[in-house]
């Protein structure tokens, strides 16, 4: 923090170098979307990384070496993104950055990333981050894709072949949307309507009139996040739709229910992550420790229950420190090597293990598929 | 033929809710020429302070009433602080002004309250009504009522009483109106105090199916003056009729074109509306004096 | 000739001080928001023709940027053109548009044309975001490298990034303002502060009003969408969030602040609006309530910008 | 032959008829002046002439050219110029800029020699300087050319406006009470002016309520009441008409009954 007041001075004043800073400590990068349309994701992103450096800090740092952390928030905006990259690379002289809550943002942040030899892991969902891999951008998110095939997956089982789509026209809605649509065909699902809303649109009836309207649809899939998926919810019980709906990892968290009411939200089906159902855990779960740790350290601080994203960020938080204690050095190519070298960590996600050839490190039994019933999350598979 | 009136009741609903926000524009502009574009963040404010003092504990017909009095304290503050002594100021310099304080509104309800999206619970229940085949919900109904009331309480206030006169003069002249004993500084807080208040109710009735959180407000404020522009600015019956078409426009177009550009087809028959009649649909045509 | 040398003093004041301040950059960073500010105020130069001169308001000029911006990530893409021609098309298409749609615009007035501008540049984003097989969607595309660096390189010349942006940026305002200075003090100028005085007297004296406004919209355009340009150019990389309507009041709040008739006054307001959320990182929660302020109180203490009340105040001392 | 043609020319606002069948003409060199009480649609006779009004019924020609309805700046191109009564100053913009604006047909060219400021657009621009000075020296206004136009008195800015208008150096000028608010010495500059511009072969079509100006300088004289025209003629024959006396008469009684002026 001290930092980033001086070189807010500096850039006031148009003078004034900075000096170097001391050498035993750890600096780390993170420019998230804590304010925006983006904001669901940043906002707990923001809080988790703060969080997490203050408790690593409190116990001693990393191998004695505290962590001292730049945070921007880029307010979703790439633009601004890419600025902050530049500024944690180039002034705040950062080994490694968290970071890019939508892909927008990432993908601004990641040739910055590239080019100047700094580990990046990525908080954003498009695979396009990591496929093709490049050498030093990693990410914690499963792909909107494996969100996809996970959800086509449970509607095979249940004999489910034709559905409609409504989707949200912001980054995450629209990405998922066209994940889907591309893999549906090899999933032999298929889309029979497909209808989109805005972001901040107040009635989503006509669109789901069309789908109900639309002959041999079988259930309804809604990728979004924000306020869009709660109306689309209560709009498909006013309409009594008797099909099921199956929503995104976009509003697996509990404010979800909440926003939508119980009765709408009965029986919704979307693929989360351990961390929603910490307390479904059974104890001899590999992830249970570190969700109800995370989730009650987050609940004691924020007062508020952690989402699937700040999970994300976690994660990411979490994957850098045990990469630096194992590189033994602050050295962003130490780092980032060490980081490619993770196999079967643990997170509230799921288990990463990176390779040269994968710098996602999930795969899709990270994802579990859970229902809304009687108000609270029940684990199907 | 039940989709039809599925989309026109999805339609009177959205336009129900341009139509409130759009009848806030109103009478600021009547009285001062300001469009204000902060009106949005009094919605806002309306919904969150409504929500909070719910959750404090407080029944809810006295949070509500409380969050109007409140925006309407905010919109006093707003013209005493902002708009009046820049009296003089151009007409970019108002816009900036007013941008600038739904900025600063914006920024003081993320600090106040939370980032997250809160909802109230709906007045009559959530148990939708069904007419022939469509339904809606009975906070649609609200919505529309509300809209429909503040219309005509509005126009008895311009039209009835001498106060709404007072305010239509003291927009035709303010001079003229000072000379013929008007308390010109009194209509201006007056008319900010009623605009905010009528955004509160609205940001009140709509909550509880659009959901409400620190940033709703541009989106509002955008449909809102599209719809107030579009029914010719000024006018509340231009203000209720753009609201409810610009409602109509979108979920037809939704329903039966493409949702993905329903807000294309809205804009583009609001510029066609414009080319064709430069002042709205019920704006006058002003001559010019030379 | 005073206006003659009034505009070559701030034109060398504008070259000297974008030559003079990399000598006490801390860092790389520093480029970068450099770079931003020069296209941020190219793009707000464009504006002043338009509202200070012309006396046009647009709410919607962030359009031009989002076209001028796809047009040199597209161009490359689909039809083979290089990025820096792309730029040239971009300018082209905005103009043409500009053109096309400015005659039945412009005939609005005050908040009509307000929000068919704002109508307009919705329209834009809109496309923009919704034609995801073309655009990448909300998620943007990746734009080509202009290719000039390794050429640079290539002559023994090797800079950064930051700094080949830094330049050509600079480069680019230098150019924009020199034009816009000539503008200002030519017969098509003159015909546009006359129209912004009295439509009416400036018809009677033979002033086409309505050529003259499309006049000043199509250059703005052009403005803002060769800004746009570079800004894709050197992000290498563009969402729709460049045409939205955020941006368009930014560029319009950038040149009221600085003072809407001066061409330094918008690189003034450019300056402060770039700078203001890079210096405000400290108090992050308290961005937007700074933000929010600053307009309302330079608006209502010097609502004809920062500059010309500026300049009142040394005049006025001086006399 | 005449230069303006006016023929049944009318306009209604809201039902009611403020310019009602007016017809007269003017010729090259010759005054001709346009009375009538406050209200009589004076001024929107000359807005109608000038372009900026559509008119209802009726019909202007121009050197034999119909040019009812063509935009001001059009009917600016065929050589009309006007001033307007409660003038219509460049405010903003200095004195010489405001001369400058009228030379905007002589010094006008594409928009990109502006821009890049060739030499083709240098010497118009200088061209037309020259010229402004001339203009501004002839109203006796050199001394504040490079000042705003706001900061002058009223009666230099009626000047400037006439310099303004001679500007385009038209064929027909349009003069809507240039000596109001002037004082004696101001209104008898502006009368040998008028003389020497018509003396110069410009026709002149002026308003003014100056009765004696008007009876000195005009050579026809055309009276409008209510919109209508009552009276035509030479100043001798005018100020003799009964009907002419009834309505100046008629009218100041109703005036002073309501005291508004």
């Amino acid at each position: 923090m001290k930092t980033t007041t001086r070189t807010a001075f500096a850039v006031l004043l148009g003078m004034g170098a900075l000096s170097g800073a001391a050498q035993a400590e750890i600096r780390l990068g993170a420019s998230v979307s804590a304010t925006g349309p983006a904001a669901f994701l940043g906002d707990p992103e923001a809080k988790t990384i703060e969080m997490m450096v203050e408790e690593i800090n409190a116990g001693g740092g990393i191998d004695g070496e505290e962590i001292v952390l730049t945070l921007y928030d880029d307010g979703g905006d790439p633009n601004k993104a890419r600025t902050f990259a530049t500024r944690l690379i180039e002034d705040d002289e950062v080994v490694a950055i968290i970071g890019g809550s939508t892909t927008g943002t990432t993908i601004s942040i990641l040739d910055m990333a590239e080019d100047e030899g700094i580990p990046f892991i990525s908080l954003a969902g498009a695979i396009s981050i990591v496929d093709p891999v490049r050498e030093y951008v990693f990410k914690t998110p499963h792909t909107d894709r494996m969100a996809c095939e996970k959800i086509f997956t449970d509607m095979k089982a249940q004999d489910i072949t034709k559905i409609g789509m409504i989707s949200g026209t912001d980054g995450f809605g629209a990405s998922m949307q066209a994940e889907c649509k591309e893999v549906a065909g090899d999933q032999g699902i298929e889309i029979l309507a497909d209808e989109t809303y805005g972001p901040q649109d107040a009635d989503m009836t006509p669109q789901l009139t069309r789908i109900r309207d639309t002959e041999g649809v079988q259930a309804v899939l809604n990728p979004g996040f924000g306020q869009g998926p709660a109306i689309v919810t209560r709009n498909y019980a006013q309409l009594g739709f008797e099909i099921p709906m199956y929503q995104s990892h976009g509003v697996a968290s509990n404010a979800f229910i909440e926003l939508t009411g119980k009765d709408a939200a009965e029986g919704i089906r979307l693929p989360g992550t351990a961390l929603l159902i910490g307390d479904l855990l059974a104890e001899d779960d590999p992830q249970y420790k570190v969700v109800t740790e995370y989730t009650a350290a987050y609940q004691a601080k924020y007062n508020e229950e952690p989402s699937t994203f700040a999970g994300y960020a976690h994660d990411a938080v979490a994957l850098l420190a045990d990469a630096i204690a194992r590189a033994g050095s602050t050295e962003p190519d130490a780092i980032r090597d060490a980081l490619e070298e993770t196999s079967g960590f643990v997170g509230t996600t799921g288990t990463y293990s990176f390779t040269p050839e994968d710098h996602l490190g999930l795969d899709l039994s990270a994802f579990r598929m859970l229902e809304i019933a009687d108000g609270g999350w029940k684990q199907l598979d | 033929m039940d989709a039809l009136l599925q989309f026109i009741f999805s339609g009177m609903t959205v336009g129900a809710v341009y139509a409130l926000v759009a009848l806030g524009f109103t009478i600021i502009y009547n009285a001062s020429d300001v469009v204000n574009f902060a009106q949005g963040e009094f919605v806002m404010l309306g919904g969150m302070i409504t929500v909070f003092a719910h959750q404090a504990g407080m029944p809810l017909p006295l949070a509500a009433a409380m969050a109007v009095v409140a925006a309407a304290g905010g919109g006093v503050a707003l013209n005493r602080l902002a708009i009046e002594p820049a009296r003089s100021a151009p007409v970019v310099s108002l816009i900036i002004i007013t941008i600038g304080a739904s900025i600063l509104i914006r920024g003081a309800a993320r600090l106040i309250f939370d980032k997250q999206l809160h909802r109230l619970p709906s007045f009559s229940g959530d148990t939708p009504i069904r007419i022939m085949g469509a339904t809606i919900l009975p906070q649609s109904l609200w919505v529309m009522g509300g809209a429909v009331a503040v219309f005509i309480g509005l126009w008895l206030f311009f039209s009835r009483t001498l106060t709404g006169k007072a305010v239509l003069a003291t927009a035709n002249n303010r001079i003229a109106a000072q000379l013929v004993g008007i308390n010109t500084r009194w209509i201006m807080t007056l008319s900010f105090g009623l605009s905010a208040a009528i955004g509160a109710l609205a940001g009140v009735l709509v909550t509880p199916i659009t959901l409400v959180s620190y940033d709703v407000g541009v989106a509002l404020a955008l449909k809102g003056f599209a719809a107030a522009m579009l029914g010719g600015m000024g006018n509340p019956r231009g203000a209720l009729l753009g609201g409810i078409l610009l409602g109509l426009l979108e979920s037809m177009t939704a329903g039966y074109l493409s949702s993905q550009y329903k807000d294309a087809v809205a804009f583009i028959v609001i510029l066609a509306v414009l080319f064709v009649m430069p002042q709205g649909i019920f704006g006058k045509k002003p001559v010019e004096r030379v | 000739m005073t206006a003659a040398r009034g505009k070559w003093l701030q034109l060398a004041v504008l070259a000297i001080v974008i030559a003079a301040l990399p000598l006490i950059f801390p860092s790389g960073y520093y480029y970068r928001v450099g770079a931003l500010i020069f296209v941020n105020a190219l793009s707000v130069v464009g504006l002043v023709i338009l509202i200070g001169l012309a006396g046009q308001i647009s709410l919607g000029h962030a359009g031009f940027a989002g076209i001028g911006a796809y047009a040199c990530a597209l161009a490359p893409a689909h039809l083979g053109l290089h990025p820096g021609l792309a730029l040239v098309l971009g300018a082209v298409v905005s103009g043409l548009l500009a053109l096309l749609i400015g005659r039945p615009i412009l005939r609005l007035k005050g908040y009509y044309l307000a929000v068919a501008t704002l109508g307009f540049g919705i329209l834009v984003s809109m496309v923009l975001t919704n034609e995801r097989a073309l655009t990448g969607g909300p998620d943007g595309m990746a734009v080509e490298d202009i290719g000039l660096r390794p050429l640079l390189r290539d002559l023994g010349w090797r800079i950064s990034g930051g700094e080949f942006w830094y330049g050509i940026s600079g480069i680019a305002l230098l150019i924009g303002a020199w034009m816009a200075l000539n503008l200002l003090d030519s017969p098509t100028g003159r015909a546009m502060r006359a129209l912004h005085g009295s439509e009416v007297a400036a018809s009677t004296v033979g002033i086409d009003v309505a050529r003259q406004k499309l006049r000043a919209f199509v250059i703005s355009a052009v403005y803002a969408s060769v800004a746009g340009s570079l800004l894709a150019l050197q992000n290498g990389f563009v969402t729709p969030d460049i045409a939205g309507f955020m941006h368009s009041i930014e560029m319009v709040t950038m040149a009221v602040l600085g003072g809407v008739g001066s061409v330094i006054g918008a690189v003034l307001g450019a300056a402060i609006l770039t700078l203001l959320p890079q210096v405000l990182t400290v108090f992050a929660e308290y961005e937007q309530l700074v933000l929010g302020a600053v307009m309302i109180i330079v608006m209502i203490f010097m609502p004809q910008g920062l500059l010309p009340s500026i300049m009142r105040r040394i005049r006025g001392r001086g006399e | 032959m005449s230069l303006l043609e006016i023929n049944g020319l009318g306009i209604s606002f809201g039902g009611l008829k403020a310019v009602n069948d007016v017809s007269f003409s003017v010729k090259p060199g010759e005054i001709v002046s346009v009375i009538g009480p406050n209200g009589a649609g004076k001024t929107t006779l000359f807005n109608m002439i000038s372009g900026i009004y559509l008119p209802g019924r009726g019909s202007v020609r121009l050197n034999g050219t119909d040019v009812t309805g063509i935009a001001p700046h059009k009917l600016a191109e065929m050589g009309l110029s006007r001033t307007f009564q409660n003038l219509q100053i460049f405010q903003e913009m200095s004195v010489l800029d405001n001369v400058l604006a009228g030379f905007h047909l002589q010094e006008r060219g594409s928009v990109i020699a502006d821009l890049l400021s060739l030499p083709g657009m240098r010497r118009r621009a200088a061209n037309a300087r020259d010229e402004a000075g001339k203009l501004l020296a002839r109203v006796r206004l050199d001394r504040e050319q490079g000042q705003k136009a706001g900061n002058l008195s009223y009666g230099a800015l009626k000047r400037l406006e006439i310099a303004r208008a001679l500007a385009l150096n038209p064929r027909i000028l349009l003069l809507d009470e240039p000596a109001a608010g002037c004082n004696a010495v101001e209104t008898e500059e502006i009368d040998r002016l008028i003389a020497e511009l018509a003396a110069s072969g410009i026709a002149i079509l002026l308003v003014e309520h100056d009765m004696k100006l008007v009876m000195r300088i005009s050579n026809h004289i055309v009276v409008l009441d209510h919109g209508e025209k009552i009276a035509e003629g030479d100043p001798a024959t005018v100020s003799r008409d009964p009907q002419v006396i009834a309505a100046y008469l008629g009218r100041e009684e109703t005036e002073a009954a309501d005291a508004d002026g």
